[in-house]
């Protein structure tokens, strides 16, 4: 671009062409760059300090800034702009059947433990099944049960309520409809079942939502 | 005139197989070797004369021989095939026989060597532009663009009672769990899994997943198995594990899913 | 720096803001970002592909310019300026004669099949090379062609183009000349009976490309 070999060793290049020159080595750099090297790798006669002077000017209010790091120089996002370096994406996943089924659990049986819930699933119910519907905030900690060891309760949230479109809990279709709707093809034999592993006393709600036919 | 003619080709063929022959092996294929020899003609590549061409590969091919230099067989292959052109090319054309003339095989070889000679000189032309990492270049300093991955569950009335359905339907099948004695659950194996996957960070065979007890008896061993491997389909399908394997029946791996970033 | 959510939740930001938010973008990153990345993390209603035009003319002439690399852009150093830059050079392994044709070849005539490039060479292609050049993401697989066997074809990467600054395969040096030189068809050798064999119907590009003089 400038002829300035032939015309002398010790000319060195126009400011504008060194201010050229420091843009390309700050934006290509992988590290932060001190004047001394600036200098190192410029033509002889440079004067890195000067064309920094006009960058970090020319720069000034963009959406990036010439920044000093310790005793060297960077190309920087401006500050305000860190937004910009987000990219946020949502993932709707469905709900694991181990999740649901806990989840459904609670809302037939609420107030229902930790262990009434093995009890009725068969399986031990993992942590983070409970703890990823409990922030879902569709369920959370209810009283405690007037049982030995005095366990914590799970309930169902209003949130819950709200995104399945129920008024309450109990509008939840009964065993009964569950049948009428196909969803139960067997009538469970009486006497098996969680009725038997239910150590629940006083809760009246629950022998309700347990009726059959 | 043409004695004389035909004796500096002869020459020249001799001069130019005797320079090439040496690398033989430098040469990639026939066709390479045919538009090395094709500049011996110091013509542009459209009017070249493919029968002189011919004579020149098969004298090429003649000293080689002599040389007892080993020629691979495409090398011999093309031979075959200029030799058949040149007769083609020399005699009057046979009405009777189908198939291409002479000139239009010629044409075709002609056609080749000019293609294979721009493309080579495109090659040179490109690889002589600037080039980054070594005439322009990128940004030294980057940053990550953080991918922020908020994933929301979701659920349907629907799936709620089928769920609850599901459990009391297995309920009602409860008198015949004596049968499962050897029956590990794909939700016991769920569970099993889920409590061990936080471990797994590097690929693990899916078979050390098996229960202890489960290896032995092949009853129990197969179905521990199908369990494991739905499980792992399920945990997969979730997103807490990546699955892999290598080709059909080899072993399958999972690890756990590493947290995407940038 | 502008209050624009108070004022109305779909008013984009002015111009020059935005076109402070694309030089952030550009400058955060080493590969080429598409329009419709740099929307998807701008506030909504930006318009990028105009900012783009802005900032391309503010680095006009610059230590580092604004560049088009297929469907996205990047900021690339001036090529002025490489001397600058021996430390950054990348050593550039020493690609084979082999895979420098190959890799013409396929930006040439792409989408070229195994079979084509062969046709062109007279030589067989070595699984090595095309490896290689895939590895060095130059080359890629595109659609199979609709000839007998559907082969696989290759086609030339986004990172092809920004490697040797190209801002699209149409830039190839020497492409026009090729191409109403003849030299880019796939004329089959006379005799093959490949006109015969050649059973595509529906594809346009392939029919002419096998058009027998």
């Amino acid at each position: 671009m400038v002829e300035i070999k032939e015309e002398s060793l010790f000319e060195a290049p126009p400011m504008a062409e060194q201010e050229r020159m420091i843009e390309a080595i700050l934006f290509a750099t992988a590290d932060p760059v001190t004047i001394k090297e600036m200098a190192g790798r410029m033509p002889h006669g440079c004067d890195p300090a000067e064309a920094l002077v006009h960058l970090r000017k020319r720069f000034d209010g963009r959406g990036v800034n010439v920044i000093k790091v310790g005793d060297a120089w960077a190309i920087r996002t401006a500050p305000d702009l860190g937004f910009l370096m987000q990219k946020e994406t949502v993932e709707v996943r469905k709900l694991s059947r181990a999740a649901i089924e806990t989840l459904a659990i609670v809302a037939y049986h609420q107030p229902v433990t930790r262990a009434e819930i093995e009890e009725i699933r068969g399986v031990s119910v993992s942590r983070g099944t409970v703890d990823q519907l409990i922030e879902m905030e569709w369920i959370r900690f209810g009283r405690r049960k007037m049982t030995p060891g005095r366990p914590v309760t799970f309930v169902v949230t209003q949130e819950f309520l709200d995104h399945f479109g129920l008024e309450n809990a109990r509008d939840l279709p009964g065993l009964k409809e569950l049948r009428s709707a196909g969803l139960l093809e067997n009538r469970p034999p009486p006497g098996t079942g969680f009725e038997a592993g239910d150590t629940d006393e006083g809760d009246e709600d629950q022998t309700e939502l347990f009726e059959d036919d | 005139m043409v004695e004389q003619d035909q004796f500096q080709e002869d020459v020249s063929d001799r001069l130019a197989a005797e320079a090439l022959i040496i690398d033989v092996d430098g040469f990639e294929g026939p066709l390479d070797l045919l538009l090395m020899l094709s500049r011996t003609q110091k013509v542009d590549l459209r009017q070249i004369s493919v029968l002189a061409l011919a004579k020149q590969y098969l004298s090429f091919i003649e000293r080689a021989k002599e040389l007892r230099i080993e020629l691979a067989a495409d090398y011999l292959v093309m031979a075959a095939w200029l030799a058949f052109l040149k007769s083609r090319l020399l005699l009057p054309p046979d009405p009777s026989e189908d198939g291409p003339s002479g000139e239009e095989l010629a044409a075709h070889l002609a056609f080749q060597l000019e293609r294979l000679q721009a493309m080579r000189e495109a090659a040179a032309k490109l690889m002589a532009r600037d080039q980054k990492g070594r005439d322009f270049f990128a940004r030294g300093i980057t940053e990550d663009v953080a991918r922020v991955r908020r994933v929301t569950y979701t659920a349907t009335l629907l799936d709620l009672m089928q769920g609850y359905a599901r459990i009391r339907t297995r309920d009602d099948f409860r008198p015949f769990v004596m049968d499962r004695e050897s029956v590990f659950t794909m939700e016991e194996a769920l569970g099993r899994m889920r409590g061990l996957i936080g471990f797994a960070g590097d690929w693990t065979d899916i078979l050390s997943y098996l229960p202890e007890g489960w290896e032995t008896d092949p009853a129990k061993r197969r179905s521990a198995t199908a369990s494991t491997f739905a499980a792992s389909l399920e945990l997969a399908k979730e997103g807490r594990i990546e699955i892999r394997q290598s080709e059909m029946y080899s072993p399958i791996q999972i690890r756990k899913k590493l947290p995407t970033d940038g």
